[in-house]
């Protein structure tokens, strides 16, 4: 049971978001130039990372905007929340 | 390698000698610097694919390595459900080639699974719903395979204890049956599958994480683990929900995101509910286990985790629909609940493919409804590695189709994946 | 001339009081045909901010669920670029607001038909809401001017708190018309065990 | 016999009064205050069950929530609720109570023949036999089914209600024992927000049944005197008969709340929900759960009067009961001394103390033995006897030196109560469920916690604090260190002095040692409800059962409604020595939810039910509808009139008055439930071209068009028309099961992937009220009810919209048709949607106006021959595959466009949108029918498609049906057979998709 950060509302509980899956994935500007490979590889292939992720997020049953966390998959443990957009931030080192 | 057989006969014989003479089930032996084939992942598809490996092509030098103990992933933590009324041709025969080994397999394996053909209702609560139910059942029997659909008052009288009125919030509008559907012994799959295997002369290698796959020539050669490097130019994974993690190692991206999927048992209760359940309009399943619990289960969380567990919103409307379906199970209560990590695919079928590196295979994206494929799908795959060419009754579950577009889409019309 | 149904007009129920004679501890009413604005603008543009004060004498919070109250509305964040006006009364927007936000990109959606707000008030009203929110509704943290959006009962809403009602403390929410019912029978089964009664719509 | 076994005195019973109750049909007293069970034993009952294989006699052996064998059956009809433990059944007038194993009797099971056929039963004997003849294990199981199983789940609908509440907190305090309730004062004086749950229905855990002294009061009184303080405190919210039952991700706890289980069936306020779930966030939890005692195994242990020695100490002290006349102790630790203290303090009879310690020493030991009581070092039990009744005798026997045999034997020994302790075991369920691993102390003998990985710590026994002083500090140290975590400067509180509680050193013991085998000797018990032995463990571990979870599923071992709170440890350590492990190694089973189990009514809460399970949505109209009779059909959450029968009319009979009525008069739709969506912006129309299939940056205001939208997989997600209502301002509709999915769609395109696109979105769908009048008496009938511009063809085309008002309601209007006549689609602000509607009804009685559900408008779209998206698409459908190439531009892109040239999706022979007519008329096909070129009997029949949508049109006076079809664009004339699940084999030849009126002559009818 996942509490989240809304970067506009706060703490909320998780049953407020619905998770929008892998983030940072771009929509190829021009598809047509894409090859059926490389098209299937921005439709189907996910990085499914077992550690830290970076998803998408919305917070669908409050303000509606979305956003992007890294969690760990394996703890759930959310280590950032940064708008969409943004790039994620660097890893502590 | 004889084994003890199995048998009243051998049991009275070993009570004689208090059961001190069993022979292990399966040996723990330690990891050979090579094998012909490696497989990856010791849960019941992997420990079937070794045994058709050995028993049906006579492959010679097999390891199944489990990074725990064998059984312990989805295989362990599932439903049980089986059933082979799957909408489209392909899944069809593939369940249904799968379903006809369940009904063998205790005697093949020599080991009692269990498998109880008490039958599977899937509910219909719309009109939609019911012109699904309709096409599918319409396509198992043309397709060979046993399918009926139910009244309401047929319902009523196979499971008392449904509500099927029609002042419900979502009514029961009729059902789909298939009555060679039922479930099996999760535990006693893996076990049987383990020792079938190492009869066969299978390593079965518990504890074994593999860490890496080795490459040369666009060839795999091996993999590492944490018992060292293990030699083989065949590796077939069969890793469930760590599927993408093994893609990883051989530098592969996958069509595939692991879910936590979670399921619970009741208390023991004594014989309440006959046969298996199933509403994807109201979301939850229920079947009742040998020893008495109602074993029930619904769907995934709605992100990616590799944790075993789940969120307990999740239970909650499990529950809550459980108990709108049934309403005298509301005084019984949850003893436990937990979660595995299944991996999905884009069309809910799985992948039984040959990959882009030679020697490898994988088999996975079996998501929430696998189990009931376990014969079926380590028959399959054990001849795709054989014969490093797929069977006819997995051509269509390869890699090649999220390119092409031709997906096999279980989603829409065949009920909750189970 | 024609009649006007608020969502909650045809509500019934067997029950418009329950408790025992010494406890009612909650109560809850429909507070009928406010005026509801959908409004979206960029914040950033201060001439967005000022026509709306200029028009209508709103300063638009731009904190987080927080509420801003004029003489005549309630203001309410909704996002980092989108409020909830909330007037009297089936109040119109002047023109001249429209016309001022002209040239901006903005929008004002007239939502009155589509929402209404149920009040719910009396000592034990947190207790009725805490069946079904998630929220943390503590005075400690949801206090005066606060509003925030939410899931209860499956319903999406919007929760304002309001300070001064005659009758104390008590919290708005704001509901979509065809979830309106379904909320306010399943607030009604949560304020059973401390007894309520159900006013009759102020409209 | 009331009353013959309680001690004269004592007690936390209400003496004065007097409760009658029910067990297995015969009628017994207690008093308030008591457990089923300490009633029980009260009156001398012994025998509480049979275990669960082999059926033999069995006793109580805890007193709370380990009680792993005195499950009943409480209550009767729709009350009656199974497994229930008898030692947390708090007694109530006319409780009833039934056993759950034996049957025909308790005392007489013939079921206990699986006792004598033991041997034939070891671990596992069912994996490996019932397997022949193949057909048989159907019938195998069923006797094995009916053998198993617990209580018996109850036959009619709950009569009780559930609740949840929602909380945050500063503090979470588990545990109301010395522990938690000084970590609970501590957090509270810091002005922390506390929570302090306790299962039991008072606070106090083991100071309720010590003669412990705290503070220089007596325990008891120190536990008021912080109640009421707590009490007092409008921060702290107290729990009693609470358990935390589940520990999840993000400090989120449940608690499982019993309100009225107490008061017994019926008796509660009934507005008062049976069980609350208490949904709880904790910035910090601090587990003060205390620990449960371990048995000791050795030959039968398992006799009814064998009981771990600190429930006898609770049945003496809480429950004021003499649970026997002749009692002793067998220990290996000096807690279980205080048992033989009780027992004797209780006027019993106790005739040893058996210490396998070879030298026990100091105040425990010294204070038995000046109370007379002897004390056997070096020994242990080995076996016990016992007559119907249960327990009558134990055998004793001396250790070798080092303890691992067994020397001598010293013969046996009156007793019918005997008190064990095998030391205690911290209960750290609750940590292990948070994610934490809980690790072997080798010198306590005991799991204890391991590092927290959520903001969590233990304190007192569940930490291995097992002394009383030690347990007061660690809480309150506990208590203000999760205050100052969470943001509180607490200070640190005085500790009052205890007297008493202290504990001593222990020798591990796992299983007393015997000299025969252990499958041949007395059985050695670990898991009493599943009957799991040591033996089975040893059997499994040479059968190569070697991981702990392996062992406990091939054994059942912790498998059982107790979870294995009481045997777990043992089986482990069992297990790995036969391993040659460590403990450590061997590790514990995975601890999940629940603590103890949670009933299904409370999970659920208030969700169940017509009006709760999930909302129902209902448009403004609702109400007219249902005046009017009509039947409902469930979309998405809304209900919508399915048709409106007139006096006694059948569906089919209605269905097609509605069709013809509206072909031939004017008929209205309530079509407010389609999804509704304000675009607003600059870059509106780029947005629509991006999602629509088809190009709308030429759409003028005033018009509108219908679009698909694509999946970025090609296949069709969704369709509607979407208005331009001026510049920058569009308004879309959405199918009813679709509106919130497209919403969140768009909104997710536009927030993260096209930022800069300059375009609000706002969901408008409830406050518009919609009513689709069509027919071709629309137009005369919208005058009627008056209209304030004009709605002549010349002015008012089709595919255009228009703003004024309607009857008097400010109105826009739109031009478009889903039936193919000439309709009219009237939006209004949904408070005036009912007005609306009955000022068109009432203007159209003079046309025999006529409302329609979503029944005849699915007929009349089939007519024309128009897809409905989720029942002639099934997320396979693109819009290629509907003949639909015209919606699909080749000059932009859109999303999903890509896919739609994958070779797959680009081929020829796709499966495709055809017409069907049934060679008879009045045939209608089943919708799923499946086609087939050529019906067969033999399997698998290839099969080419199947029928989407079918119905008797009454207009054309025959059967239609839209199906798709394997490259059935091309084969139109051609004949396909449905073959269908009756076997039945019905003809029909593909034709265009549309039935009616191809030139859609009537609904842009320019003329009437
Ligand atoms: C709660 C739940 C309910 C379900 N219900 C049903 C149902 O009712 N019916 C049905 O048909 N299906 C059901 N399923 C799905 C079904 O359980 C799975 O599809 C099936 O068991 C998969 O079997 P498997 O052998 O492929 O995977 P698993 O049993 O998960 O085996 C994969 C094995 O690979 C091992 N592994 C992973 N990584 C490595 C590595 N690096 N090195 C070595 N080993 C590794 C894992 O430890 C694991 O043991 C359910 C699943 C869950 C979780
Ligand atoms: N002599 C010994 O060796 C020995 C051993 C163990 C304990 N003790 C004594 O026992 C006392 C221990 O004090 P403590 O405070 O640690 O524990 P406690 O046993 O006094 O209290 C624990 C409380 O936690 C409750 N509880 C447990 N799990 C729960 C759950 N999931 N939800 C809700 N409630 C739950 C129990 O009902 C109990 O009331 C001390 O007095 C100590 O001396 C002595
Ligand atoms: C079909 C089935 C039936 C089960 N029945 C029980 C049961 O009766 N008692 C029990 O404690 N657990 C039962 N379990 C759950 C297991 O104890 C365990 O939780 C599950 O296998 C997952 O493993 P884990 O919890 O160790 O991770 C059952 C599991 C399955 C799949
Ligand atoms: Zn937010």
């Amino acid at each position: 049971m996942l509490q989240i950060d809304c970067p506009w509302c706060g703490s909320r509980d998780q049953d407020e978001f619905q998770c929008g899956g892998e983030a940072h994935i771009v929509r190829p500007a021009t598809p047509e130039d894409l090859s059926d490979a490389q098209w299937a590889d921005y439709l189907f292939n996910r990085a499914n990372t077992k550690g830290a992720h970076a998803e998408q997020w919305c917070h669908s049953g409050g303000c509606r905007r979305w956003f992007n966390i890294v969690r760990d998959t394996v703890s759930y443990k959310i280590s950032s929340v940064y708008q969409a957009g943004a790039s994620p931030p660097q890893e502590k080192p | 390698m004889k084994r003890n057989r199995y048998s009243i006969f051998s049991l009275a014989r070993n009570a004689v000698s208090y059961h001190r003479d069993w022979r292990a089930a399966w040996r723990s032996p330690d990891p050979a610097p090579s094998y012909d084939v490696i497989v990856v992942g010791g849960g019941g598809h992997g420990l079937a694919t070794a045994y058709y490996l050995a028993a049906e092509h006579k492959v010679g030098r097999i390891a199944v390595l489990e990074k725990g103990w064998i059984g312990g992933g989805n295989t362990g933590r599932n439903t049980t459900i089986v059933r082979s009324n799957y909408l489209w041709d392909e899944s069809a025969h593939l369940y249904e080639k799968s379903l006809q080994l369940w009904e063998g397999l205790s005697q093949e394996l020599n080991f009692n699974v269990m498998f109880s053909q008490r039958g599977v209702m899937n509910l219909g609560h719309s009109l939609q719903d019911m012109r699904d139910i309709y096409r599918r059942s319409n396509a198992n029997r043309l397709n060979g395979i046993d399918s009926e659909i139910l009244s309401p008052a047929e319902i009523k009288a196979m499971v008392p204890a449904m509500n099927v009125s029609e002042n419900a919030r979502y009514p029961v509008l009729g059902a789909s049956f298939q009555a060679r559907g039922g479930v099996a012994r999760h535990d006693a799959v893996a076990w049987g599958f383990a020792r079938a295997a190492d009869e066969h002369g299978v390593d079965i290698i518990q504890n074994c994480e593999v860490s890496g796959i080795f490459k040369e020539n666009g060839a795999v050669t091996g993999v590492e683990t944490n018992r060292g490097v293990i030699r083989a130019s065949k590796v077939a994974v069969v890793a469930a929900g760590h599927s993408s993690v093994l893609g990883d190692m051989a530098g592969l991206r996958m069509p595939i995101e692991s879910y936590p999927l979670q399921a619970l048992v009741s208390e023991p209760l004594k014989p309440v509910l006959d046969t298996v359940v199933m509403s994807n309009a109201v979301h939850g399943y229920v079947s009742q286990s040998d020893k008495g619990e109602l074993v029930i289960g619904a769907g995934v969380d709605g992100y990616i985790g590799y944790g075993q567990r789940g969120s307990f919103s999740i239970i909650e409307g499990n529950v809550a629909a459980i108990v709108e379906l049934f309403p005298i199970f509301s005084r019984v209560r949850m003893l436990r609940q937990w979660g595995g990590i299944v991996d999905v695919c884009p069309d809910a079928c799985p992948i039984i493919s040959k990959t882009s590196l030679k020697g490898l295979y994988f088999n996975c994206g079996w998501g929430t409804g696998g189990f009931k494929a376990t014969p079926g799908s380590g028959w399959v795959f054990a001849h795709t590695v054989a014969h490093d060419e797929p069977h006819a009754l997995n051509a269509a579950f390869n890699m090649e189709r999220f390119t092409t577009g031709a997906l096999i889409d279980e989603h829409g019309a065949a009920g909750v994946a189970h | 001339m024609n009649t006007r149904f608020s969502p909650l007009s045809e509500f019934t129920t067997p029950q418009q009081r329950f408790g025992a004679s010494d406890r009612l501890d909650c109560w809850l009413e429909e507070q009928a045909f406010l005026a509801h604005f959908n409004l979206r603008g960029d914040p950033q543009h201060s001439d967005f901010l000022e026509v709306l004060d200029e028009q209508i004498g709103l300063r638009l919070p731009l904190v987080a669920n927080t509420v801003s109250v004029s003489q005549q509305w309630r203001s309410c964040w909704l996002g980092p670029d989108e409020w909830l006006l909330l007037g009297p009364k089936s109040k119109e927007l002047p023109e001249t607001l429209m016309a001022g936000l002209n040239g901006m990109h903005y929008s004002l959606v007239d939502l009155s038909g589509g929402q209404t707000v149920i009040r719910i008030g009396g000592p034990a009203w947190r207790d009725v809401l805490g069946s079904a929110c998630t929220l943390d509704l503590h005075p400690r943290t949801f206090e005066a001017g606060r509003c925030a959006q939410t899931v209860l009962a499956h319903s999406n809403v919007l929760l304002i708190h309001v300070d001064a009602d005659e009758r104390g403390e008590a919290l708005d929410i704001v509901v979509r018309r065809s979830f309106a019912d379904h909320l306010l029978r399943w607030l009604i089964d949560a304020a059973m065990e401390v007894g309520f009664e159900l006013h009759r719509p102020r409209t | 016999m009331s009353g013959a076994r309680r001690s004269p005195t004592g007690g936390l019973i209400d003496r004065s009064r007097s409760i009658t109750f029910r067990f297995n049909g015969k009628e017994y007293s207690g008093h308030p205050g008591d457990t089923l069970a300490s009633a029980l034993l009260a009156q001398g009952v012994r025998l509480f069950g049979r275990s669960f294989k082999y059926h033999r006699p069995r006793g109580v052996v805890g007193a709370g929530a380990e009680e792993p064998n005195a499950l009943v059956q409480l209550g009767e009809g729709a009350y009656s609720t199974p497994n229930l433990r008898a030692t947390q059944i708090e007694l109530y007038q006319g409780l009833t109570a039934r056993t759950i194993n034996g049957w025909p009797s308790l005392s007489f099971d013939i079921g206990s023949i699986n006792n004598w056929l033991a041997r034939l039963l070891p671990a596992g004997f069912y994996y490996k036999t019932f397997m022949w003849p193949r057909s048989a294990w159907m019938r195998y199981e069923r006797h094995i089914r009916r053998a198993a199983g617990l209580g018996i789940a109850p036959t009619a609908p709950d009569p009780d209600r559930y609740d949840k509440m929602h909380r945050h907190c500063d503090v979470l305090v588990v545990g109301g024992g010395p522990a938690g309730l000084m970590a609970a004062l501590a957090a509270a004086r810091a002005g922390a927000r506390v929570i302090l749950a306790d299962e039991q229905p008072r606070f106090g855990g083991s100071l309720l049944h010590t003669d412990a002294r705290i503070g220089g009061e007596s325990a008891l009184d120190w536990v008021d005197a912080t109640l009421s303080e707590l009490k007092a405190n409008s921060n702290v919210t107290l729990l009693p008969r609470s358990t935390v039952t589940g520990y999840y991700d993000h400090n989120f706890l449940v608690i499982n709340e019993r309100r009225i289980h107490h008061l017994g069936p019926g008796q509660a306020d009934p507005r008062i929900s049976r069980e609350r779930l208490w949904r709880v966030r904790a910035s910090q939890v601090v587990l003060a759960t205390g620990a449960i005692e371990r048995p000791l195994v050795f030959g039968s242990n398992d006799a009814p009067g064998v009981m771990l020695c600190s429930a006898v100490s609770t049945y003496i002290r809480r429950y004021g009961v003499v649970p026997g006349q002749r009692g002793a102790v067998f220990t290996n630790n000096d807690s279980g001394y205080q048992a033989a203290v009780d027992m004797a303090w209780a006027g019993m009879e106790v005739n040893a103390v058996i210490d396998l310690r070879p030298s026990p020493a100091g105040q425990a030991v010294e204070t038995v033995e000046a109370l007379g009581i002897p004390v056997h070092a070096g020994h242990v039990v080995c076996g016990t006897r016992s007559n119907a009744q249960g327990l009558n005798r134990i055998e004793l026997a001396r250790l070798t030196d080092n303890g691992s045999d067994i020397l001598s034997y010293k013969g046996l020994l009156d007793c019918q109560v005997l008190a064990i302790s095998g030391g205690w075991s911290p209960t750290v369920h609750l940590h292990s469920q948070s994610g934490a691993k809980a690790v072997f102390d080798e010198e306590l003998a005991c799991f204890v916690p391991g590092n927290s990985v959520q903001a969590e710590r233990s304190a007192g026994s569940s930490a291995g604090t097992f002394d009383l002083a030690g347990c007061l500090s660690a809480g309150a140290g506990a208590g203000v260190a999760a205050a100052r975590a969470s943001g509180w400067s607490g200070d640190n509180l005085d500790i009052p002095m205890a007297i008493g509680g202290q504990c001593g050193s222990i020798q591990a013991c796992w299983e007393v040692p015997s000299t025969e085998l252990d499958s041949t000797g007395l059985k050695k018990f670990l898991d009493f409800q599943n009957d799991t032995t040591v033996a089975d463990i040893k059997l499994a571990a040479r059968e190569g059962y070697r991981s702990i979870e392996h062992v406990k599923r091939y054994t059942a071992l912790g498998f059982g409604t107790d979870q294995g709170k009481l045997g777990n440890i043992n089986g482990m350590a069992i297990l790995a020595k036969a391993l040659g492990q460590t403990l450590n190694d061997t590790g514990t089973t995975t601890f999940r939810p629940n603590y103890t189990p949670v009933t299904f009514g409370a999970i659920s809460g208030r969700a169940i039910g017509e009006d709760k399970f999930d909302p129902i949505r209902k448009s403004a109209i609702h109400s007219w509808h249902a005046r009017q009779g009509a039947e409902f059909e469930n979309v998405g959450q809304w209900k919508r009139p399915w048709y409106y029968p007139r006096d006694g009319e059948d569906m089919p009979t209605a269905v097609n008055r509605e069709c013809t009525a509206t072909r031939q008069g004017v008929g209205v739709l309530d079509a407010s439930t389609l999804g509704k969506i304000d675009i607003k912006g600059p870059d509106a129309a780029e947005f629509l071209n991006r999602l629509y299939t088809n190009r709308w940056d030429k759409l003028q205001p005033g018009r509108c068009r219908y679009g698909f939208m694509l999946g970025e997989d090609g296949m069709i997600m969704d369709d509607g028309v979407t208005t331009c209502l001026g510049p920058d301002h569009y308004l879309m509709t959405t199918t009813t099961g679709g509106a919130a999915a497209v919403m969140g769609w768009m909104e997710r395109w536009l927030q993260t992937e096209w930022p800069k696109l300059k375009v609000f979105l706002t969901s408008v769908t409830d406050h518009w009220s919609v009513m689709s009048v069509a027919g071709p008496r629309s137009r005369q009938l919208l005058e009627d009810v008056g209209c304030d511009f004009d709605l002549a063809a010349g002015a008012f085309p089709f595919m255009a919209v228009r703003e004024g008002s309607v009857a008097g309601i400010a109105a826009r209007v739109s031009r478009i048709s889903f039936s193919g006549e000439l309709a009219f689609e009237v939006s209004v602000d949904a408070n005036f949607g009912l007005a609306l509607w009955e000022a068109v009804m009432e203007a159209g009685h003079r046309f025999d106006i006529t409302p329609y559900g979503t029944e005849a408008m699915h007929v009349l779209r089939a007519e024309k021959g128009y897809v409905i998206v989720g029942q002639d698409t099934d997320g396979s459908v693109t819009p290629l595959d509907l003949g639909m190439q015209w919606i699909v531009s080749e000059s932009k892109d859109f999303i999903g466009k890509r896919s739609l040239s994958r070779s797959d999706t680009a081929r020829d022979n796709r499966k495709q949108l055809v017409g069907l007519r049934t060679s008879d008329p009045q045939q209608v096909l089943p919708e799923g029918a499946q086609l087939v070129n050529a019906p067969s009997e033999s399997r698998p029949v290839p099969m080419i498609g199947h029928v989407s949508s079918s119905y008797f049109s009454a207009n054309l006076g025959r059967s239609i049906a839209l199906a798709l079809v394997k490259g059935g664009a091309s084969r139109m004339g051609g004949t396909v057979y449905a073959q269908l699940m009756d076997g039945a084999i019905v003809p029909a030849v593909i034709t265009s998709a549309v039935f009616l009126d191809p030139e859609n002559e009537r609904q842009r009818q320019e003329a009437v």
